[in-house]
Order: C-alpha cells, then structure tokens, then sequence
C-alpha cells in the first residue's frame, strides 16, 4: 500500500503559499484541522481564500489566521460571533462569499467526483441566484452551481491509517469527508494513526485514494462552543 | 398570548408518529421539548446526524458530537451520522417531512425572511436556504410583530429573501395562520386571551377570517 | 426511532404492480436481493421496467425474472452470459438501454441527493451521446444525464437495524447504497436484522430515513458467478 | 512475438512506485502478476475496492469479495471498500494514475473501440466508457490484428467508440506505440523477434518510425 504519512503540519503544509485557496473541514470548532491551522499561523502564510462552512471564533480556528489578516477571502455559509471578522468585513479588508450550506458541501462533493458542475434549488429567487444560470427540471428552478477548485484541502479526522484511509467520529465528519475528497492536495491530520491493515476496509469513509498526505496531530484542543447540558 | 414555550408546544402538535424533522436555532429547537415520548420522531441535524437525543449530562459533553447550533447533544439508538453532502442530499431529495425555522419576515405567498438585514453584519444563511427550498413542509416559529412593533407578516418581504412560496404554515405568540396556495394568511387558531381584532391589527398581509375562529387547544 | 420492519419479501413488495420501475442494487450476482427477485417471481409482477448494472445469469438473480417474461425493459451497464436475454432482445420482446456504469451510477446518487441532472464525460463523442445535452466545462465536453425516476428501489444489506440504518459487506456495497438513497420506495433485505442501538452510528453505510422497509431474508444462496483460486 | 503474459509484462513496466491502477478484464488481469514486490501498487476494482489482492486460496472464496471481472478475489492491508458512484466519482476526478484496457480497436488519433460489433449481440461498455473517458493515462493491451488478419491500428475506427482522443500507449505482441497528441502511433519498441517491416505491415494507421527502434528490454 502506498505510504502517504508525514512527519507533522510543518511537513505536511511546506509547499502552501501565499494566495493559495485552501478548504478546510469542520464545523463550528468541531472537527476543524488544529495542527493545520496552528501551521498555517506559525508560518504567516497571506492572502490566502479559505473555503470553511464558518469561520472560527476570536481567539480560536480560523479566527487565529483572521487575526493575523491572512486571509484575503472567506467563502462560507455562516460566520458566527467573531468582532475580529466583522471589523475585516466591515473596513473591507476581507472579501466574503456567503453561500448556502448545503451548496458549499455540493460543490466541495462535484470537485471529489469529478463533476464540472451541480444542480440545486437552494437560493431561487433570492440574491444568491444573481448572474448564476437558473434551469427548470420538472416544474421546479435550480441554480446551476460550479464545483470548487481549491489547491489544499486540510482535513481533521479520527482516525487514519499509513495508507491515508479516514474514519471520523460523530459530528466531526461533517465537511472533512466532502473535502478531503475535493482537494487537488489533502492533507489529513488525524488523532490515531494506524498502520495499513488495523482499520476495517468497511468502515472507512474516506479511501486513502483521495489523501495525499496524513500526520497524527498533536495536542487537540477541542474546545467546545456551546456547552450545553441537562440537570441529572 | 404564547411566551416561546407556548408556540413551541403548539408546533410540536403538527408533529406526526413517523416523521423526520429538521429544526432551526432558537424557538424550533424548543420544540423537541414538546413531542410526546410515546411518537416516533427522528430529528436531523444538518451537520450529519439522524437521531438527535438530548443535551447531555454535566461532564458528559463529546466535543466532536454537536447539532447544527453548534450545542453539544446527545443520540438515541438507532442514530446515524453522515457527512454534510449526503445531509443536504437528503435534505434535498425531500426525505425530511417537516422543517421547523424561525423568520424575519414572511409574506403572504409563503416567501420567508430570515438571514439577512442590509446594513447590519450578516452572518451568513446556513442550511436555510436549502432547507426552505426543498422541505415538504415547513413551519415558521416567530414573533408576530418585530420588536419596533412592526408585523412580521406581510404583504411582500422587505428584507433579501430566504426561499419563496415555501412557508406552509406560521405560529406566533398570538396565532396559527395558514399560507394559502393562493396567497394569503389563513387565520385557524387564537393564542389563548388573544381576540381576532389583535391579530387582525398585528398583520400587515391579507388576512383571511372564515366563521369562527378558535382558541388554541394544547 | 421510527420502526420500517416488515415481516418478509411478499409483504414488502405487496404493492409492486404491473408496469413499475424498480432499481435493483447488485454486481453481477454479488449482493443481489434474493430475497425480493423470488418475491417478484412468485407473485409474477409483469411490464417491469428494471434498472440494475446487469441482468443476472440465466438461472439466477434477475435471470429469473427474464425467464418468466417479467420485463419490458432494462436499464443496465453490462448484461453478461444470458442466453434467454439473448433471445428476448434479438426477438424485440425486451427494450434494452445500456449505459456506462458509472452514468448509471451517478443518476442513482443525483436522484437520493436531490439533483435532478449531473455532468460526465462517459459517453462523450460516442453514440451514447446522441440527442443529449453537451456542455463544455474548462475546455472538456460532458454530457447531461438526468436523475433516475424509480418507483422502488431493492436492495441487500450485510446488517440492518429496526430503524432501517445499513450496513454493507465488502464489495456487496456496490450499487445497494446508491439506489437505497434514490428509491421512492426503497426496500432493504439483510442477512441479521438487529434492534436499533445495536450498529455503530459512524459505521452506518445508508441512514435509515433512506429506507422505507425492511426484512430479514432468507436462505441466501449467494452464488459465486467466477470462482477463481490460487495454488497453496 | 509476444504472448498474452509478455505483453502484460511488457506493460507492468509502464507502472511507477505510488501508482492507483485500474485493471480491465481480460490481458490487463494479468500485469497484476509482473508488478514488482517492492513496488507500492494500489489496484482499483470499480466494483468498490482500493486495494486488490490476489485469488484467494480453495475454500476461502467470499462472494461478498469479487473484482469487476466477478472473479473471487482478496484484498491487501489498507483496502478500502465503497459504493459504485463514489468508485466512478474517484475514476471521473482522476484519482486513478492508470487505466489499463483491452479494444477491438484504436485509431491514429487515439479513439477507442471495444464494446460493440454491430450486428453481434451486445453485451454493453461496463465501466470502459467512465474510465476512458476520464483517465489521465490509457494503456491499451491488445493484438496487432484481428482473428481475419485485419490491423487493429487504424486511421479511423470503424466500430462504435468507447472514447475519443484517450488512448495514450498502445502494447501488442509486436510493439510498443505512442498515440501522439498531434495523431499517429509513434513506434517506440519491437517485439523480440520482430522487424519493423513486420509491424508496418499490421499496422493500418499512420505508423511513425524514428531512427533505429529497439527490442524490448524486460
């Protein structure tokens, strides 16, 4: 099988440079690709476009890149509670592209299948739909919607295998799955690594055909960002 | 009049044995709170689960186990997680029988306001735009009025639309109202203590009174 | 969690009629619905028109649905040794559609995701390509292939739970996943049938709220079409 | 001249360390046997596999576990299994380096022709459409000829095509050819043996012969 591990995020992101697009997975703070993202940081790579369903928070995910103004352009469906992004949005620092969720996942899964472009009813008949071409297919409109092009995709999942084979855990899968997919390069960063042959070819969500490079991560944070709970 | 418990539970009425439901931030999330234990309901999460259970016990919180409000939840057996392409696949395909989201605005052709208010930060629509344009069935959970004391049920929409011709039914604090195919708000029921004649002055889209209109049963 | 269990074939496919169109998940005769296929003869449903990757062998899998004259017309990638399909075809008693597996494929996925068209290049410049939609995308040409539209869908699983939640085994996966999401109706027949609770979450393959029935089938025959082996 | 095992050897040496290849039925089966130990080969079976091993032994066949040929196989440690769309979804975003078929026959300009003789019965593409269609690199395994004698390199084909302007590389008993991008097969290696007046003479399309061509070298 072939080995696609390397050492840490240093290796795995060394040749992303500036002005690249990137995807990167999660959602909210769950599943996102700490080590990536502290990488990313250390080595202050500019202007680059994330594709991410959010944003981060202030002080955490990609909120840590927004603080240090590397970005040049966010493409996502929801950009919660982040005064740092706001103050970048609003003095135009930041270009923002908020899509529909489920369009953004749609055309992350047309680049992982090789599909130009994909069909959706999502955002007919609202500003989403200006300039994009609408088709009717039995009595009801789609937009026509392009396939992402991104240069990395960088993913988190739980575990993975010396041959890049993924398996997430729980909620964490959300868009990491569709991303690793889509990336021309996916870099996988996982909390067990397993040699080839310890995870069951039955389980795998992701076949290590789509992952260029993986690494076990190393102190996950985790962090939560609403903890919620009932009364025992 | 309803306080927000009071709409989830009369929402939670629409509900049937059997069905799969998707419900927004906010009131809508109440309503899970409502559905009688003896139903088989299946809640969606579009962040990739089916079976959604409750919060979960103080230290038992699972960061990599969410719902779409970013809350940390808990499953019931017989759950199943999935990536957020096969859930907006789902979504889409019409395998989810009931949506449940809260509104700015809706107009009296169903159309739905609620992601967006120019000139104030956007944050972004999320799953709703999928969900409203391809639900079966979908109810709105809102305030009648919004908090300048304006309706929120309108006409025509003032604010960027979410989905058009979609909304199929509207509970408020002060009423259940159809939205009729053929345009136009369907007064059923009154909040209990709420008269017709509030309603009428807290809707701004055509409102259509047919006999007698009754006062909600829980 | 909604129960879809019902007892057995001949009550799941109680109102199959005449003149339907069922999608029949399977690899040659490699997770086939055996149990489903000897319903459907039993009961001798007529003018069906079948969408599966083949058609069986001659006394075995949908074989025995050809045998008795049961199909008007099949939709399939590949329709192996089968000398009564043979003779059905060349006598015009059976339409016949055939089309790269990988268009077959991908409609089924378009119509569980909701999409009522894809893009692929499978066919481009070939006469699999006559009186359909060609579209250039960065300088490629693809075709335009619309969703199935299948009134029921059949498919085998390894284990499935009372919710309807499926698991796979192996390369039985196949087209089972893909036409369990695209059916109205979809059927699921499994080898163990458990209580909901008993499956993992993340290893679950097609969740539930795809599959309107299930069953637990029996006497499975499982037959092996090429039996190949090496020397010890 | 080459048989059926010398041209799958011949081609295992177009294979490089860290390849995903796709194995069509028939010659191309059999380049799995002459891939190097030592090499990390990862043979994809458009059934739903990454990751084929050899036939099993006697008595361990599963017939959950078959290749797209629906011959019995096994698998190799770090196998993945998966649906038939995600497999074709894999093929058509060229995640597979190789496609290694058979055909009836290929032109100057690279089309392919291999599912159909109208007037015969039909059996249908399979996969071949997909792969042809989408693969970065095609090597096509076949004779030179025909079973009448006829060249099977032509100007044009005459059959119903599988593919245009895909076909790469083409192997048979007797030579090794590009397909150029500017169209003509480019001869690259003889067959032990064999002259290259032999091959001029099986060969119908536009045959390009540059300077001295040599044997092949296993």
């Amino acid at each position: 099988m072939i080995n696609k591990v390397v050492a840490n995020a240093e290796t795995a992101i060394a040749d992303i440079i500036d002005g690249m697009t990137l995807m990167l997975g999660g959602f909210g703070l769950c599943g996102i690709p700490e080590n990536c993202i502290s990488a990313l940081v250390k080595k202050n790579i500019l202007n680059l476009t994330c594709i991410s369903n959010n944003a981060g928070v202030d002080d955490f995910g990609l909120g840590l890149m927004l603080k240090q103004r590397q970005l040049k352009k966010m493409i996502a469906s929801y950009v919660g509670e982040n005064a740092e992004f706001e103050r970048q949005l609003l003095s135009g620092e930041l270009e923002v592209e908020l899509i529909p969720q489920g369009t953004l996942a749609t055309r992350c899964m047309a680049a992982g299948y090789g599909m130009p472009a994909i069909f959706t009813p999502a955002g007919v008949g609202t500003e989403i739909a200006e300039g994009k071409e609408i088709r009717n297919f039995n009595g009801k409109d789609y937009l026509m919607e392009l396939a992402f092009d991104a240069d990395f995709a960088l993913v988190k999942a739980w575990k993975g295998d010396t041959a890049g084979n993924l398996i997430y855990k729980a909620t964490a899968r959300n868009f990491n799955h569709v991303m690793a997919m889509a990336g021309k390069i996916t870099i996988a960063e996982v909390e067990h690594l397993v040699p080839a042959g310890e995870l069951d070819p039955d389980h795998i969500h992701t076949p290590g055909v789509f992952v260029q490079r993986i690494f076990e991560g190393k102190n996950y944070e985790k962090r939560i960002e609403q903890k919620t709970v009932r009364i025992r | 009049m309803l306080d927000k418990n009071g709409i989830a539970q009369r929402i939670a009425k629409e509900i049937k044995d059997g069905y799969y439901v998707n419900l927004g931030i906010g009131i809508p999330t109440l309503v899970a709170n409502f559905i009688p234990e003896k139903m088989s309901v299946v809640l969606q999460s579009e962040n990739g689960l089916l079976g959604m259970g409750p919060f979960p016990y103080e230290g038992e919180e699972d960061p990599d186990l969410i719902n779409a409000g970013k809350q940390t939840i808990t499953t019931l057996k017989g759950s199943a997680f999935f990536d957020s392409a096969m859930s907006f696949g789902m979504i889409r395909a019409q395998k989810i029988d009931l949506t449940i989201l809260g509104a700015m605005e809706v107009s009296e052709n169903g159309d739905i306001a609620n992601w967006k208010i120019p000139g104030k930060l956007v944050k972004g629509m999320g799953g709703a735009m999928d969900l409203v344009a391809s639900a079966k069935n979908i109810i709105v959970a809102m305030q009648h009025v919004n908090k300048a004391g304006e309706s929120k049920l309108l006409p025509k929409c003032s604010l960027p639309l979410t989905g058009v011709n979609c909304v199929k039914k509207i509970v408020t604090e002060l009423a259940v109202l159809d939205v009729l195919p053929q345009g136009g708000f369907k007064l059923l029921e009154r909040a209990p203590g709420v008269s017709v004649d509030e309603i009428k002055a807290a809707t701004a889209g055509k409102l259509i009174i047919e006999g007698d209109i009754p006062e909600m049963d829980f």
